[in-house]
């Protein structure tokens, strides 16, 4: 069982994103959190596998729970819907393992959270749009 | 004759500094254009983004329960059906808010108003909101017109009391007459109060309604700590 | 001393001119912003508009269907899904800025791209484009853009090339990966392909799909002589 905490502020998606992830034989949603604080202490106590996190929630946004959850063993995804300038530049220097779309299907979800599981990074093209906006992340040694 | 070195070099000056305010004048209109589209963008991302991810969202899940729990299907596809009609008022009152999004533009319509109806405007003639995003701004304005429509329409009131208070984390605006006040059976006979409060909470907001020597509205939008701090580092 | 009044004369001029500028340009900027926004609210309205009532539609009926016919009812519910990740993507497009439109552009943030997902590019670093309109070139680059997405989400590939020829009266982008491949019932399943067609068919192009060790995607755009002929006269 792959086991999930999910973190986003607006609670019918909330909602709906767990109802799908539980309907996924391997996987299990544990525990959920409406903001950035609460995720991070969440994922402290329950330790979880996977956290999925939307961006922009009160309190402490998604990058910075991230951030705080850098070391930890629990991997990130976070979810969005557009790309803005600097976000994905961010998100990979709080090393998460998925910056991906809200909008994409459970099943496309589901695959890239057990691609994630081992080990790999996924990352949305559609949200890499802000790159040299600034200095270049990937390219930066 | 020995002036003329002099002017020509002035002239020269000037020419030099026009162009190159012509020339700030490009970037600047660039700047402006590319601030405006990220404003507008940011704007977007907390409104029709998010509808759009929730009608994905139900509309996957409700495919999903279509044999295993129909009744639960039926309820979110309910949910869809709503979220694309709250997602297209947003859609149209973006459009057609070229007009009167800012609260000081509404303002000044809603002291027309209530002129027109003989009631008194006893607040501010203005307001200064400071870090809002637009979009909190376009949902306090609307909320602001619903509430003096209803003043004008229902209230009987012989004044109308406009009040914003910038708090911390959040703005207050207090809309209070003096008429004939409601009661709680009253809230949900049409669809005014009620798609004040759904704005509202959609921006994790809320509304009050208070009946006491007339009709007293609360509404509260957050403002959003993490953007402002974005905006501060900008 | 008898120099001073002209230089004062012409420092006041300057002096006047600059504030004039100054205004003239906080005027354009709020025209700028003002223009940019019913731009870009028109294009919402007119195709999100669209896009949600047929949501809205859609969804009325799948809950209709529900019991009467469930296997169309998951049909209308995949429909309702797909028209609402377009719409998304077309407010991403619509908000992405003026950047990269330039192929040079482009094909950096490509490479970036291809990087991040672990697929190699074997094309040149730069391309060098003679005579083409900035239209033309918009074209390629959102067409890039467009196909190099795709690989990156649907391909599995190892390796991807990109190649730019100029050819006498046209120019020919060739986009290659060695990936699964597609088959003819893939385009159309998304709003991709379509919409790559559509743009380049408007600059009298076309698209060329195959699916040979992988999916390889020709397209063609014209270089208009008499732009050309009209560019060499400015
Ligand atoms: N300021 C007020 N003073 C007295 N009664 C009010 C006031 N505001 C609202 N009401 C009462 O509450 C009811 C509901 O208001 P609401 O705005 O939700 O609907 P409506 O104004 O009747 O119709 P709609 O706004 O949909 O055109 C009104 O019909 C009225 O009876
Ligand atoms: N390079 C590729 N390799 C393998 N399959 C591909 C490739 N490009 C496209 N496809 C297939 O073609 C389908 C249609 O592509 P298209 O770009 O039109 O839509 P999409 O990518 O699914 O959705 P959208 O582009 O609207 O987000 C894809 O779903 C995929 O199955
Ligand atoms: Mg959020
Ligand atoms: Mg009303
Ligand atoms: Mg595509």
């Amino acid at each position: 069982m792959i086991r999930i905490v999910i973190a986003e502020d607006q609670r019918m998606l909330l909602g709906a994103l767990g109802s799908l992830l539980s309907l996924e034989d391997d996987m299990e949603v544990v525990g959920q959190a409406a903001n950035g604080e609460e995720a991070v202490s969440i994922v402290r106590e329950l330790q979880p596998d996977i956290c999925i996190m939307d961006i922009e929630m009160p309190i402490k946004t998604g990058l910075e729970a991230a951030e705080e959850l850098k070391a930890d063993a629990c991997k990130v995804i976070i979810l969005t819907t557009f790309a803005r300038t600097g976000y994905f530049q961010r998100a990979l220097k709080a090393k998460v393992s998925g910056y991906l779309l809200k909008d994409s299907s459970s099943e496309e979800l589901a695959s890239s959270i057990r691609n994630i599981m081992n080990g790999r990074k996924v990352y949305a093209p559609e949200l890499m749009d802000d790159f040299y906006s600034e200095e270049n992340p990937l390219t930066e040694r | 004759i020995i002036l003329l070195p002099f002017t020509l070099y002035n002239r020269k000056k000037q020419e030099k500094l026009e162009t190159q305010l012509q020339m700030a004048n490009n970037r600047i209109s660039d700047l402006v254009k590319q601030e405006e589209r990220q404003r507008i963008a940011r704007d977007l991302h907390d409104t029709l983004g998010q509808r759009l991810s929730l009608i994905g969202l139900k509309s996957d899940l409700a495919r999903k329960l279509i044999e295993k729990d129909p009744e639960r299907a039926k309820m979110e596809l309910i949910d869809v059906q709503q979220t694309a009609r709250s997602a297209l008022n947003e859609v149209r009152n973006l459009v057609s808010s070229m007009r009167s999004i800012r609260v000081n533009d509404e303002i000044v319509l809603v002291q027309q108003m209530l002129k027109a109806a003989q009631i008194e405007y006893t607040g501010a003639p203005s307001f200064q909101l400071e870090n809002t995003s637009l979009f909190a701004e376009n949902v306090l304005s609307m909320c602001m017109k619903e509430a003096v429509t209803n003043i004008v329409k229902h209230s009987q009131a012989f004044s109308c009391h406009i009040q914003i208070e910038q708090l911390e984390d959040a703005i207050l605006m207090t809309i209070k007459d003096d008429g004939v006040g409601l009661n709680r059976y009253d809230v949900g006979k049409g669809s005014g109060l009620p798609g004040m409060r759904e704005r509202l909470e959609f921006v994790n907001g809320s509304l009050e309604v208070r009946s006491e020597n007339g009709t007293t509205l609360v509404m509260k939008v957050p403002t959003n700590v993490s953007q402002h701090e974005r905006e501060g580092m900008e």
